[in-house]
Parts: C-alpha cells; sequence; structure tokens
C-alpha cells in the first residue's frame, strides 16, 4: 500500500468495457501515453457485466478505488449495456452513500476507442483523486 | 353497479361484522377459498390459513395486530407454479398488497383468479407482544385499534410507527378495500370496489347505501402526515447514527450469518440466494488464511457487511418497509431503518414506489438515455 | 500447490516484444515470481513469442511438459490472442485454455517511467490471468443447423432484386409480396431520374424473372402471418389471401372485366381510373392473373354477410342486392376459373434467413391541413400515372377535375417532409429529383404550360442529378421558388397558391390549373406489426432500423435478418438496389457456411437455481433469453446470445452465468489485484 | 440481370475462383469480408501502407457521433486475421488482362525496403530513425510528424513499416542506417536495396473500390493560400482525440484555440465553372458535424457555415442539422463567401446572404473549405489499366446508374463506393456489401456457367 518512500499508494482496479475502454488503454499504451501504475485491468466484454458485488468485493478485500469504463452513450456494442450499467451503478452508490461508505471512490466513465488521450488523462485523475481519498476504511478492517 | 357501500357493524362487534362479510363471499360463491389470518388453537397467534368451509371462519382474525409472515410471500407459494383455477379471496395490508404488486412484476406471483381484499391497517406488533396481549385482552384486536387510534403507538413494532401507508395504495391492484380509517367502528366501515370483481362483490352482498369516503380520506391524510414526521425524524436520527464503516460494523457485529432476513423478506425470493452459495462461500482453507494474513485477521462467518450490502443492493429498489428482517434476527439487529433508509433514497433516484402499480418499470432491468452523465452519479 | 482448479497444468509465456516489454519490465523477476505460482508447471520467456521461433517454444513446451492451460503475457488480446490460440490448437488444446495478459499496452508502455511499478503491475496482471484461466471452461463452438433457403418480404424492386441474386447464385428464395402483382411504386412510374428511362423495361423483365424462376417460389397477395425460430433456422407461416380465382384454369382472356358490375378507384392509377371488383392493375403484370376483391365484389359481400346473419349492406351498388345475386364474373369465364368459395390458407416454410423489402408509402394528405382534397390537388405519384403513356389520360396531362389540359402547374416539394409540425422531420430524399423530372417532362407534354417548384433546399446529390437539374431548368423554364407555400385554395376553375419568395422576399401569388404535392415517404402501413412479428426495432416514424448505421446498414440486430430498400429509409432506385444486393450477399455469406458455427463464451442458466423472475429476460437487448413456460426457468437461446453479460448482472442468485467470465473468475482476480500487497503497509 | 454472357455467348471456361478487390477503404473491406466469408479468397490491394482509408481519419462520423476507430479497427483487424484474405498493402494494380472468370492482374509491389515476412512490427526503428517528415495521415499538418520510417497510424494493419524513399536518411545522403542497426531482428530485415517486384495473381472478378480525394485547395485560386484555411479533412484530424491535436481544437498558423471558426460548403462542388459540377453529397453533414465537435471542444466559440442548399438526406440526418442550430447555436448563411484574406492575426471572409440579401463580413481565426470529393489521385490511371469507362471527372461509369449502380462497362469487374460517385458512409458500406453479391454470382457459377 506504500512505494518505497512510503507514500500512499492506493490499490486501484479497473474494469474496462472490451470494445471502447479496453481498446482505448491499448490506445494510450501504443500511444506511450503516461498514466500512473495504480490501475489493474480487468477486460469485461460489457460495462454492464459488471455487478456491483464485484465492486463491493474489490473494496472489502482492500481496493482503494474501482473504475468501470464503458462505451459512450449511444454507442454501445451490444446496444444499450452502457445505459443499464449506469442506472445500477447510481443506485449502488446511492446505497453506499446512504451509509457513509465512500461512494467517491467508484467511478463510472465513458471512453471510447480512439479516446487514448482521455484514458491516460483519466486514469491520472482518478489515481490523484483516490490518494487525496486515502486508504479505504475496508482495508483494515478484519471484522467486516 | 355500486363503487362503495358501508359495512354496517351489528351491536357495535367491528370484528364479527368483517367476519360475517367473509362467510357472505364464501356463502354467495363469490370466492371458492379465502386466504385470511386465522387464531390458532393455542390462543396466543394468528397465521394466514386457507379456508375453504365457511365454519373455519369463526376463528378468523382478519383485524388481529400482527404480521408472523407477509402475505405476499404467502400468495407468491399458492400462485407461483400455476396460477389458481378457483376464486381465492386474499386479505393484506398495504405493506402486502405493495411486497405482492412487486412480487407480481417479479413472476413470483399469479394474480390470476385472486379476489384482493385490501384492509386498512393501524400498525401490527409483533409475534411476542401479541402473545401477551392475548392473554390481558378479551378482544385484543379492538382493543389494539381503540390504543392506536387515541395516539398510544407504544406497542407498535418501529417499521409501523413510521409506517406512510396505513391503507393500500395501489387501489388498481386490489379489488376491494376495507376502509376502516376515520370510520365509526361501532356504527359502520367501509367497504371500495376499484375492480368490476369489487363491485360485483358489493352488489352480491347486497349492502344498501353507498358510501361516502370523504371521512376517511381526511382522517388517513392526517395520519399519513403524521407517520411522515414520524419516519423521516427517525430515519434522520438513523442516517447520523449509522453513517460510515465503524458504525455499521457497530451494528452488524451480532449477524451471524444465519440470514432469517432474507427469508423473512417478502422481496427476497430467490431459490438459493447468491449470499449462500458456493460462488460466495465455498473456498479453501488456503484462501481464507490469506485474506486472514492480509489485514492480520479475519472474522468468522466472514463477509457479513457483504451479505447485507449485496442484500439491499437486490432489494432497495422494492422494499416495502415491512420491517419482518427485524423481527427475524435472532440477536435483534435493527435492519429496518437503515434498510427503510436507503430503500427511500434509491426508490427516489428512479422516482420508483414499490408497489404503486404494476405499470411501473422496475428501475434496474430500464434506463433512460439522458440520465446520471458520466459518473453514474447526481 | 493447489489452486481453485488444481487440476491444470499451466505454462506461462512472456513475450519481450524486443525491447518494448523487456525494456521496462524486469523478466526474470516476472519469471521467477510467476512460477513459484500455484498451477504453474512451466514458466518461460523469449524475445519475440509472437515469431516462428517463438510458437515453436510454445510447442514444444505444450507436449514436452503437458500443459494443458496457457497465459501469453505480450500485447494486447485484439493483436495475438487468435495466433496463439491456434498455436495451443495446433497441440490439440481447446482455445478456451488460453489467456492474454496484456503487459504492453495496458503496463509496460504507459508505465515506461516506472520500471519497478511496471514490472509489479506485470506479474499482477499475469496472477489474476492465471487465477481467471483456472476456471475457464474448454468451450466449443456452438453448431447450429442452417436451413439454405431465404425468405424476402415485399415484392418491390428491393424484394426482386434480392430474390434475384440469391436465387441465381443457387438458393431457393420464398418471395412473399402481399399485393397481388409484384413491381411496387417503380411499376407505377412513367420515367426515372435523371437518364428518364422507362422504369417498364427493366422492371419488367425483372418480374418475369423472379416469377418463372425454378429457384422461387412467390407467394402473391399474402402476408406474413406469424415468424418463430432463429437464424439459421426461422419457421414461417404465410397467409394466402383468398384470390377467389383458380390460377390453375385461369387463362387470363380478361372476359370477365367487362361484367362485373361494380367500379372502384383502381389502386394502380391512385384513384385516377375505375377498375372493376375483379381486376388486374395493368396489362403487364405479373402474375397475370386477375384478382376478386372482396371488398367492393358484391357477392362475397353478400356471402359474408349472410353468413355472419347481417343484412345491413353497404355496398357500392344496392339495388343488385336487393334483387338477385350477382355471378357475372363466373358467368362469363369460359374456363370455369372463378370460385367463390375460395378461402385464406395458411402454409408454412422454413429458412435460414429474411430480407424484409415492405417499401414505403406517401403520407396521408389528410395530415397536412392546408392541403385541401380537391380533385386537382393531386400527388407525385398521380402526377407519374398521369405522364406515363400507358397512364389513365395515355401521358395527357389532364387535370383530373374536367380534363382540360393544364396549362399552370405547381409542385411544392417537402409536402409533409422536414415538417416537424405536421408531417415528418425527415427528407424524404427523392422528392427534388422527382420533381426536376416531372417539370421537364410536363414541358415536353405541354410545350407552352408553365412549371412552378417551390422548395426549401435542392437536394440533388446524386451523381449526375445536379446537371440534370440546372439543365432541366434552363431548358423548361421552370421557375423554382424558394419557400413554402402559405396558403392553398380553389377560386373558381383555378387553384390559387400563396407564398413568399424568401430569396427576393416578395409575395407571391399563383393561379393554378394543377398543384402536385411531393408527399412525404413513410414507411408501408404494415411495416410496424411485421416488425414486431420478426423482433426487429422501427425508429419513431416506423422505418426499419438497422443493426449500425455506418458498419451493418442492411443488417438488423437480430441475427439472419436483413434490410433492403425504403423499408429502412427513404431512398433512390440506384441506393434501394445496392442495398438489395448487401443484403442479399449477407445471406450468400451466411448460407456458404455448412452450418452456423457461433462463439461459445456465452449465458447459460442453472436451472436448478433458477426462480423464472425474467429479470434476465428484461435486459437482453436480443431477447436471447426467454422463460421455458413449463420449468419456469429462463433459457438462452444459444444461436441469438451476443455474450454481452448484462443478465448475469441483473440475476441475482447468479442462476444466469457468462461461459468463462463467472463471478467467480471476477472474484479471484479481484483478489488477486487487492491482495498484491499483503504483508506490506 | 447481371451482366455476364448472354445466353448464346456462354463457354465453358473455368472460373477462378477469388476475387480482387482493389482498394482498402472501409468499402472494400466490407466487400472483402462479405466475399471471404462467403468461403472465397479475396486478394486486398491497398496503395497505402495500411488498410482503413479515410474513415479512420475521420474524428467522430455523423450523424451518430460514434468514432471511427471504435467501429473501423475491429474490421480491418478481422480483415488482417481472416483466412480468406490476403492483404497485399502498398501496391498497386499494374494491368489486368482475361474476362469475366479468368482475369490475370500484375499487381506491383512497392518496395517497403523492410522485410514484412520478417518484420514484428516492434516499432524500435521508428523511434530511432532521425528524419521527420509531416504525416499524411495527419494531412501534413504541422502538429505531428511522422519518421521516414513509418506505419501510418498505431491501428495499422499490417502493423508494420515502410521506407519513405523521399525522405530517408540513407537515401538522401547515402550514409544513414540507424534503422537497420537498431532493428533488434538483425541483419537484412531493414533492406535498403529491395525494389518494386510484379507478381501475377489469377481471379474470377474484381472489385473497384478506390475511394477519393478531396480537390486541391489550390484549385480554387479565389482563396488565397493560407495555413489557417484548411479543408475538411485536416480540420477532422484536428478534431480527431487520437489526432495530431489529441482533439484539442488549435490553428495550424500558432496553434491558438479558434475563437470563430467559417466553415464554407460547396467549395468546388457545384461549380462548373471553377471545380466540378455534381455535388459531393457529404460536406452538408460533415460540415454541421464539425461545427458541433468544435462547439463541443470550445464551448463559447461561434461557428459560421456557408451553404447553398442544406443536403440532408440520410438517416437522422434532417434532425442532426437541426440540433446543430438550435443547440450548438450554428449560424447558418445561406450564400456563397467570395472571398477570404488574412487580416492581421485573423481572418476575414466576405460573402453575401441570399436570404437577407445583405453582406456579410466575418472576422475569424479558422476557414474549413468543404472541398469537392474527386475520385482519388491516380484513379484514371488504374481505370484505364483496367479498361473500364470513366466520366469526365474520372469517376467510374457505372453500367446504369438505376438498374446497374454497381457494374462497369467489362463484366465481371465492379464498383463499389466513392470510386463510383461521393456517397457516405452508410451508403458505402450497403454498396461494399451490394458488390461482393455480384462477385459471388461470378465465383459461385458451375462450370461452364459462363
Amino acid at each position: 500500500m506504500a512505494d518505497l518512500d512510503g507514500e500512499f499508494e492506493p490499490v486501484l482496479v479497473g474494469f474496462f468495457c472490451n470494445w471502447c475502454t479496453a481498446t482505448a488503454a491499448d490506445l494510450a499504451g501504443t500511444t506511450r501515453l503516461q498514466y500512473p501504475p495504480n490501475i489493474r485491468p480487468i477486460r469485461t466484454m460489457c460495462s454492464s457485466s459488471v455487478d456491483p458485488v464485484y465492486i463491493l468485493k474489490a473494496l472489502l478485500r482492500g481496493a482503494d478505488g474501482v473504475f468501470i469504463g464503458g462505451c459512450v452513450p449511444g454507442d454501445c456494442h451490444y446496444v444499450s449495456g452502457n445505459f443499464k450499467e449506469r442506472r445500477r451503478i447510481a443506485a449502488f452508490k446511492t446505497i453506499l452513500d446512504t451509509l457513509g461508505l465512500e461512494h467517491e471512490r467508484i467511478w463510472l466513465r465513458w471512453i471510447s476507442a480512439a479516446e487514448g488521450q482521455k484514458f491516460a488523462a483519466t486514469m491520472r485523475e482518478f489515481t490523484a483523486k483516490m490518494k487525496e481519498l486515502g486508504p479505504s476504511p475496508f482495508k483494515k478492517g478484519w471484522s467486516i | 353497479m355500486p363503487q362503495s357501500a358501508v359495512l354496517k357493524v351489528k351491536d357495535g362487534n367491528l370484528p364479527n361484522a368483517i367476519k360475517d362479510f367473509l362467510k357472505g363471499l364464501l356463502e354467495k360463491n363469490l370466492v371458492e377459498a379465502l386466504l385470511v389470518p386465522v387464531e390458532l388453537p393455542s390462543g396466543n397467534n394468528v397465521m394466514l390459513t386457507l379456508v375453504t368451509k365457511v365454519e373455519k371462519l369463526e376463528d378468523a382474525r382478519p383485524l388481529a395486530p400482527v404480521m408472523p409472515v407477509n402475505a405476499a410471500k404467502i400468495v407468491s407459494t399458492l400462485t407461483k407454479l400455476a396460477p389458481s383455477e378457483k376464486k381465492i379471496g386474499v386479505i393484506l395490508r398495504s405493506c402486502e398488497l405493495r411486497a405482492l404488486t412487486e412480487l407480481v412484476k417479479l413472476k413470483q406471483a399469479d394474480l390470476t383468479n385472486l379476489i384482493l381484499i385490501g384492509i386498512d391497517c393501524l400498525g401490527t406488533c409483533s409475534v411476542a407482544t401479541y402473545g401477551m396481549f392475548c392473554r390481558e385482552n378479551a378482544s385484543p384486536a379492538e382493543e389494539f385499534l381503540k390504543r392506536v387510534a387515541d395516539g398510544d403507538d407504544s406497542l407498535l413494532r418501529e417499521a409501523c410507527r413510521i409506517c406512510e401507508y396505513p391503507a393500500p395504495i395501489n387501489s388498481e391492484a386490489s379489488d376491494i378495500t376495507i376502509g376502516l380509517i376515520g370510520m365509526d367502528w361501532k356504527e359502520g366501515i367501509l367497504l371500495q370496489a376499484a375492480s368490476p370483481e369489487g363491485e360485483l362483490i358489493i352488489d352480491a352482498l347486497e349492502l344498501g347505501a353507498e358510501g361516502d369516503p370523504s371521512q376517511r380520506e381526511a382522517a388517513l391524510a392526517a395520519l399519513t402526515e403524521e407517520r411522515i414526521r414520524q419516519r423521516d425524524l427517525l430515519l434522520q436520527q438513523t442516517e447520523q447514527e449509522l453513517k460510515g464503516q465503524d458504525n455499521m460494523l457497530q451494528l452488524l457485529a451480532p449477524c451471524v450469518a444465519c440470514h432469517n432476513c432474507r427469508i423473512a423478506c417478502p422481496i427476497c425470493y430467490c431459490k438459493e440466494c447468491l449470499l449462500d452459495s458456493p460462488t460466495m462461500v465455498e473456498f479453501e482453507a488456503e484462501k481464507y488464511v490469506s485474506w486472514a494474513e492480509q489485514k492480520g485477521a479475519l472474522r468468522m462467518p466472514a463477509d457479513s457487511l457483504l451479505f447485507h450490502l449485496v442484500r439491499l443492493n437486490h432489494m432497495a429498489t422494492s422494499c416495502v418497509g415491512c420491517g419482518l428482517c427485524e423481527d427475524a434476527c435472532p440477536n435483534g439487529i435493527a435492519l429496518m431503518k437503515p434498510f427503510r433508509l436507503v430503500g427511500l433514497r434509491v426508490q427516489r433516484l428512479f422516482d420508483y414506489l414499490p408497489g404503486r402499480s404494476l405499470d411501473d418499470e422496475l428501475p434496474l432491468t430500464a434506463y433512460r438515455e439522458e440520465e446520471f452523465g458520466e459518473l453514474g452519479y447526481k | 500447490m493447489s489452486s481453485g482448479n488444481g487440476t491444470k497444468r499451466i505454462g506461462i509465456f512472456v513475450c519481450h516484444c524486443g525491447l518494448n516489454i523487456a525494456g521496462v519490465v524486469d523478466m526474470e523477476k516476472v519469471v521467477t515470481e510467476i512460477r513459484k505460482y500455484p498451477g504453474v508447471v512451466y514458466a518461460a520467456d523469449y524475445q519475440y513469442m509472437c515469431s516462428d521461433p517463438g510458437q515453436n517454444l510454445m510447442r514444444e513446451a505444450i507436449s514436452e511438459h503437458r500443459l494443458d492451460a496457457i497465459v501469453n503475457a505480450n500485447c494486447s488480446p485484439s493483436l495475438h490472442e487468435k495466433t496463439f490460440r491456434n498455436v495451443a490448437a495446433s497441440e490439440g488444446l481447446n482455445p478456451y485454455n488460453l489467456e492474454i495478459a496484456n503487459i504492453r499496452e495496458h503496463c509496460s508502455w504507459p508505465h515506461a517511467n516506472d520500471p519497478e511499478m511496471a514490472t509489479r503491475k506485470a506479474i499482477a496482471i499475469i496472477k489474476a490471468t492465471i487465477d481467471r484461466l483456472k476456471l475457464n471452461a474448454a468451450l466449443e463452438p456452438a453448431v447450429i443447423p442452417l436451413k439454405k433457403r431465404a425468405l424476402v418480404i415485399g415484392g418491390g424492386i428491393a424484394g426482386m432484386q434480392s430474390a434475384l441474386t440469391i436465387a441465381n447464385t443457387g438458393y431457393e428464395v420464398v418471395l412473399v409480396e402481399s399485393s397481388p402483382w409484384l413491381g411496387g411504386h417503380v411499376s407505377q412510374l412513367s420515367s426515372t431520374f435523371p437518364t428518364l428511362d422507362h422504369p417498364a423495361c427493366l422492371i419488367e423483365p425483372m418480374m418475369a424473372e423472379v416469377a418463372s424462376h425454378p429457384r422461387i417460389t412467390l407467394y402473391a397477395y399474402a402476408e406474413i402471418e406469424e415468424v418463430s425460430g432463429y437464424v439459421g433456422n426461422f419457421v414461417v407461416r404465410i397467409r394466402k389471401k383468398a384470390s377467389f380465382v383458380d390460377t390453375a384454369k385461369c387463362d387470363n382472356c380478361g372476359l370477365c372485366f367487362d361484367p362485373c358490375p361494380v367500379s372502384v378507384p383502381s389502386e394502380f392509377e391512385r384513384g385516377l381510373a375505375t377498375r372493376k371488383a375483379i381486376h388486374i392493375p395493368f396489362a403487364q403484370a405479373v402474375p397475370q392473373r386477375p384478382v376478386i376483391d372482396n371488398e367492393s365484389c358484391i357477392h362475397l359481400i353478400r356471402v359474408k354477410s349472410q353468413g355472419k346473419g347481417d343484412s345491413r349492406l353497404q355496398t357500392p351498388d344496392s339495388r343488385l342486392l336487393d334483387g338477385s345475386e350477382c355471378r357475372a364474373c363466373k358467368e362469363a369465364c369460359p374456363a370455369g376459373a372463378i370460385d367463390y368459395s375460395q378461402q385464406d390458407r395458411l402454409v408454412e416454410e422454413e429458412v435460414g434467413a429474411v430480407i424484409v423489402a415492405t417499401g414505403h408509402d406517401l403520407i396521408s394528405r389528410d395530415v397536412l391541413g392546408e392541403y385541401l382534397s380537391d380533385p386537382d390537388i393531386i400527388d407525385g405519384l398521380q402526377f407519374e400515372r398521369l405522364l406515363c403513356p400507358t397512364g389513365p389520360t395515355r401521358g395527357a396531362v389532364k387535370r383530373p377535375s374536367d380534363g382540360k389540359i393544364a396549362k399552370e402547374v405547381v409542385w411544392i416539394s417537402c409536402a409533409g417532409s422536414r415538417d416537424t409540425e405536421r408531417g415528418v422531420p425527415y427528407c424524404s430524399r427523392v422528392c427534388c429529383l422527382y420533381v426536376a423530372k416531372q417539370t421537364l417532362l410536363y414541358k415536353r407534354a405541354v410545350p407552352d404550360g408553365q412549371a412552378y417548384v417551390f422548395y426549401m433546399d435542392i437536394r440533388s446529390d446524386v451523381m449526375g442529378t445536379e446537371e440534370f437539374v440546372q439543365g432541366m431548368v434552363e431548358k423548361s423554364r421552370t421557375m423554382y421558388l424558394r419557400g413554402q407555400a402559405s396558403k392553398i385554395f380553389r377560386d373558381g376553375e383555378k387553384i390559387k397558391v400563396w407564398a413568399t419568395d424568401t430569396l427576393t422576399g416578395k409575395d407571391i401569388e399563383i393561379a393554378a390549373d394543377m398543384v402536385v404535392l411531393a408527399l412525404a415517404m413513410v414507411p408501408s402501413t404494415t411495416a410496424r406489426v411485421l416488425a414486431r412479428k420478426l423482433n426487429i426495432i422501427c425508429d419513431q416514424h416506423g422505418f426499419m432500423t438497422e443493426a449500425h448505421l455506418k458498419l451493418r446498414p442492411v443488417d438488423t440486430l437480430t441475427s439472419g435478418i436483413y434490410l433492403a430498400g425504403t423499408a429502412q429509409w427513404p431512398k433512390d432506385i440506384p441506393d434501394t438496389l445496392a442495398s438489395a444486393s448487401g443484403a442479399a450477399s449477407r445471406i450468400l455469406s451466411l448460407f456458404s457456411r455448412a452450418v452456423l458455427l457461433h462463439e461459445p463464451a456465452i449465458a447459460f442458466v442453472n436451472e436448478r437455481v433458477c426462480v423464472g423472475c425474467e429479470q434476465c429476460v428484461s435486459v437482453c437487448a436480443y431477447k436471447a433469453t426467454t422463460l421455458d413456460p413449463d420449468k419456469k426457468v429462463a433459457r438462452v437461446n444459444e444461436a441469438v446470445c451476443e455474450g454481452c453479460g448484462a443478465c448475469v448482472v441483473a440475476c441475482p442468485s447468479k442462476a444466469m452465468k457468462h461461459k468463462n467470465w463467472t463471478p467467480r473468475q471476477f472474484f479471484d482476480m479481484v483478489d488477486v489485484f487487492a491482495q498484491e500487497y499483503v504483508g506490506e503497509g | 440481370m447481371d451482366n455476364l454472357r448472354s445466353p448464346e455467348n456462354r463457354v465453358a471456361v473455368p472460373v477462378t475462383r477469388r476475387a480482387l478487390v482493389i482498394g482498402g477503404g472501409i468499402t472494400g473491406i466490407q466487400a472483402s469480408l462479405d466475399i471471404a466469408d462467403a468461403g472465397y479468397e479475396v486478394l486486398l490491394v491497398e496503395k497505402t501502407p495500411s488498410i482503413g482509408g479515410h474513415m479512420l481519419q475521420y474524428s467522430e462520423v455523423f450523424p451518430t457521433l460514434d468514432c471511427p476507430q471504435c467501429i473501423g479497427t475491429p474490421k480491418m483487424v478481422e480483415v488482417g486475421q481472416h483466412p480468406n484474405i490476403k492483404i497485399m498493402a502498398y501496391s498497386e494494380v499494374d494491368s489486368v488482362s482475361g474476362e469475366v472468370g479468368k482475369f490475370t492482374v500484375t499487381i506491383r509491389k512497392k518496395a517497403k525496403y523492410v522485410d514484412w515476412d520478417r518484420c514484428n512490427g516492434c516499432g524500435v526503428c521508428q523511434q530511432k530513425c532521425l528524419t521527420t517528415v509531416p504525416a499524411e495521415y495527419n494531412c501534413g499538418l504541422p502538429f505531428n510528424k511522422r519518421k521516414a520510417i513509418y506505419t501510418p497510424f498505431a491501428q495499422a494493419v499490417p502493423n508494420k513499416p515502410v521506407i519513405d524513399r523521399d525522405h530517408c536518411g540513407h537515401f538522401t545522403t547515402g550514409i544513414c542506417q540507424v534503422c537497420s542497426k537498431t532493428c533488434p531482428l538483425g541483419d537484412g530485415v531493414i533492406d535498403y536495396s529491395q525494389e518494386d517486384t510484379l507478381v501475377e495473381e489469377n481471379v474470377g472478378a474484381i472489385v473497384v473500390a478506390a475511394g477519393f480525394d478531396l480537390m486541391a485547395k489550390g484549385a480554387i485560386s479565389e482563396f488565397v493560400e493560407d495555413p489557417d484555411i484548411i479543408d475538411g479533412l485536416e480540420f477532422e484530424r484536428i478534431l480527431c482525440p487520437s489526432g495530431p491535436t489529441a482533439g484539442a481544437v488549435m490553428r495550424p498558423s500558432d496553434g491558438i484555440e479558434p475563437r470563430e471558426v467559417v466553415f464554407i460548403s460547396c467549395v468546388g462542388s457545384r461549380d462548373p465553372e471553377l471545380g466540378v459540377p455534381y455535388c459531393s453529397r457529404v460536406c452538408c453533414m460533415y460540415l454541421a458535424k464539425q461545427a458541433l465537435l468544435y462547439k463541443h471542444a470550445v464551448h463559447d466559440g461561434q461557428a459560421y457555415i456557408f451553404y447553398m442548399d442544406q443536403r440532408t438526406t440520410g438517416k437522422g440526418y434532417e434532425e442532426f442539422v437541426r440540433r446543430a442550430v438550435e443547440e450548438y447555436d450554428v449560424m447558418y448563411l445561406r450564400g456563397r463567401a467570395s472571398k477570404i484574406f488574412r487580416d492581421g492575426d485573423r481572418l476575414r471572409v466576405q460573402g453575401a446572404d441570399t436570404l437577407s440579401g445583405k453582406r456579410v463580413d466575418i472576422s475569424c481565426d479558422l476557414v474549413v473549405l468543404g472541398m469537392a470529393m474527386m475520385p482519388s489521385a491516380g484513379f484514371k490511371e488504374l481505370a484505364r489499366k483496367l479498361g473500364i469507362a470513366t466520366d469526365e471527372y474520372g469517376f467510374i461509369t457505372e453500367l446504369h446508374s438505376k438498374f446497374r449502380p454497381m457494374e462497369t462497362s467489362i463484366p465481371g469487374i465492379y464498383v463499389a463506393g466513392t470510386a463510383q460517385g461521393p456517397r457516405d458512409i452508410p451508403d458505402s458500406v450497403a454498396m461494399g456489401s451490394g458488390v461482393a453479391s455480384k462477385v459471388l454470382r461470378v465465383l459461385s457459377l458451375e462450370e461452364g456457367g459462363l
């Protein structure tokens, strides 16, 4: 959780849609855009296949932030998966928010396959924000 | 056909009047069976009972202020595999009717051939309290109603104290409503039909004069307002007390993962709960040890917070606030308040009111193209 | 060493990609770490794993170490997943037992400045991929039988072009046309822009070829009753409407027409002429056979009403009903082909793919308030009939009210199109050009006549048409006025048109003999109903929606169903033919396979756990999930599921699972990442 | 219906069951996939080093505003990995003989100076190369250049480099060997001695999908040459998130974000005197889209569009333009811009609004010209080699514009996409599928069916 200098390095898990965000991440790589290495990528076929329970599991096990990347509205490879996922995440974040469980650690963003720049910029922003939030309270909660 | 009628109360005996109404339904073949609360021989509890013979209605206690099980679950049991071929009348409180509507949308119940009889409910007490109350009172239901109507809510379950729907809201789903609120129980109560079948019943029972709903509506509005006030007060307090991981863990500390809360919940309809399934619980010792290593220790059974949050994630949009989850907890975890609070928030997010209408789409299977923006959160 | 699925012998192949990965990520460290990971029996690194020596290294390791599952750590799966899966398959492994860990695009490249962390991340990515792989099932593509036979719905040029293309390539085609005859709207046109050809020369051979083609089964005067099944295996019920003429006996002598006492407006002539109750629309109609219209034939109306015991008859000619029954056509027929007792018949056909080519209609004039229902205010298609040498006026431009030659004619473009208030918001694409063509032909027919055209924008964007319009304006001296007519009304002999010319700002009044409305194209009335039967989507206007406007313009979202012509959107003839050929070629591609192979990483149901709540059904964009009515559990149609996984999230008990993307696999990956820092901090 | 032999002229010739597709743009890609999916071999010849065509250069495409990379690259990968498709990139058709069913085609494989059979596309040579050159893929815009050894763009298929002989230090000075020396595969993969080679291939049918180019800005003499007067393709690159400015809108002269942008439709199109008489069909829409995307990037900027007629005939197009006007305040001016000139660090556009009858004089930072679509460079020469008829502008003349829109004057040679005339992406893709059915018809003929 801390790098060699002792600075807090958040553990971040990213669910990237195969058709857009994962491809944008490929493009960011291909164009050698640099972003912090904290994010751990999990490719999914569609953002709509990311169940809140996966997100919760990541957070409770010690991740400091979870990112879900989907296709730009209207662009979903599976017609409307991104819209469905957005509702689920909105509901789920509302649950966490109501109970004061730091919903800010979950981000949902649309990044198209062409937006390598946006991907890198978003990863920088996400990592910085999670650093700012500090370690997740779940991290050490052995009794959760 | 008449839309409403006054059900006269003979000799000031309210339970008998309703019982007679129910008997009429069976006698006149308006229904072939009735699902009603009937007093058990033990004399200290009522259970929903499927009655086909009029005689068995003698012990019916439709006004008994106790809800051991949410009736929506029983209707689901009855009709899930195949709709009823015989006409069955079912008496339901508001929270039961609303839960039933949700279960119908979730294909867990079928309203075919059911006559839904909604009944005003001023609130219920726990099964234990009811047992005691029965011992102390000759006519417990009447006594209970009187006390609550006089403003004494000390016997009510907390869920009922903040229930803003003492009357069935879903007039389109129930065929007929028994209106108690605002009525003079010694004289007569209101029957209101909301379907052709309901009208047929009022017509067949030859009750005479049409009723005047205005009195009930006024009383209902006042009661609802008061309940909402209570609700907001309590939930506001809950929110302050519960915020954050530490408070949540404090609340859930007694949880032993028996999962009775989900068994009691009318909305939790799964055959095998994900949270009891091999996917979530079957891991090798090595894995558990690795989790322990990560945090230095691991509470067992593990994942109590995960369980409750995932359950909320599954049922919050449809939660009707009946509070039976809390009653079911062997260790008395006060689940009702946080669930109610979260339910309200999530339902407001989608402008959804569970049980309002069969036509409202379940929020999580629908979407709008223009909503929430990119973060998925307002 | 145990693991989630300890039976797999896992091999890891880490690629340096020259310096692209190895220049950042510490290869030695990665291999050393990964070798220790539970389940891994072999790990190797190589400069270019995708090269021939690299692939050989993999092959040798697979056989030598009896590997049965592999993680390749290299570039993005979009580049070499197929390559390496082929390598694995060549050694007898199931391709789904190979997964790619992307440590180049997602790791070494974007973290080139931080080799330490990049190495850590690479290890984590590989470990997570290993854990996911442990639970991968060996999948085989679903094999779906394929009926190599196509259904084409619609017998206009789009449908005929599709049908002929498929049939001429050697497959059978079932062509269903709702009217009794082929040809569609094109058969009504006088000529086509910009070349001014007579369409008959082009479509009549087409109609003849369709009717006589050995591989085309033509159902004219028939409708789609019901469609079930899915790609490769559709079952279609077709209602053959009763024509009351026995085609086997009828030799089309035409003797039945004259005696028929009923005259009704001819649909083909768009009301500019009449036809009999027994009729064919025009001399060259295909198939060559008359039909009795049971809406106007008084014999049939009488039979129908007696059947219902209803004596209140409303027919064009009530005198006859009072007396004897009419049998005029039957009596006139020398072949004894008239059969009043004929009934609709249902036939069933099995096909593997469907083309929808149901074409368009013109918008109803009723919605356009200011256009009076005046006989001399006609629509573009009616004007085509007037111009047509074989039409009701033999090509003379006579106005319908009194048969006088129209000396001043006003055309109104965008009548209903681009009109958000009363009509439709879109452009109908062909009006600008056919109006230009009509004015030119009008000038040929009436040399001293004057044509006026009110327009909003001139849209001559098809090759050759810009020149056509420019040239035509010069030749015919047509007045082009930019603006919309504000009022059209009858004034004695004339029809007055008021408008403002938006270019000069001046108000204009024209006293015309005839007004031609270029009415908007709208989908045919039956489109929505048909779309529902086919389980395809219509847009808000009722046009059929394609799978992707840009990249799958002739496909629908339902596999095996394709779109051709104006059923999809207003198109001109060339675009219609191109899309019809396109739809046909999609089917030819489909039919070239022996069977259909479908991606196997799709949803499946654990029936023991499923409660039949239909949440999966609600969220499926492809209608691949349905409820088994007997078992009351969800069912996945393997041929239709696209494998997005939305149903898994919708299913609260996860009775629905996505093969090789199961919740447990996600949990295990998440675990690897969250646990990477065990013992630290 | 097809222009094959009439029945009486049928002869028994063996059909070569293999097709040639000329042009690797979206039309050629679609045609190749449809033919290959039907089980026949396809030879796809592309003159640039990568397939993809113009579509890949665009930022977002109208009217859905989806990104062409998202929808295009998977198709390119599919072509690259298709067992039935052989891509010959950086190659051109040299000559054709034979007839329907049995053409013989000679293809010139241009010298790449890289042994593609051995190169694995690792990209080291491109990083090390010392020479930078304006990139064709970025329309020569100043913001981002390529090396003398290069792949045109990151997602290129095949993803292998070529050496641009005109700029390569080895060829210009005779000394540099940086790429050859740094190639991790070592000896001989970079091969400065490579020469053009001719290969002969037999095919049964040919699809011409050679695409278009924009008319050169210089063709219109009334508009001065100025770095801030750009054409539509250049502006696409500037708007593109993966373009040379990473999607930041900046003007070429100094990189400043333009506050006012003037778009001019019909530059060259519908202009029989200075340009071409036909309409280029896509400009109305792409300029509206560019104006809208510009407003997405520069919220308080102002976009003006000079137009003659608004031609928005496709699905969802009319609504799209309405959105540009109503939601994004794009100012439409009906009329022609007559003069553009530099005024300090800005440009001035003068013209007339024919609706108000008033003269307009707009000071702006950037002018985007909707240049006419022309057949791609060298296309006339290709048509001559194939022996097919073209019109005076160089587009292929189809056999019949109404009823045989995809057939050329030579049986067995078919045309699709913008090689036949200006059209948009949906129409090009539909035509790509359409032309495949023509080819399949030939390739599936029984022996002697010709």
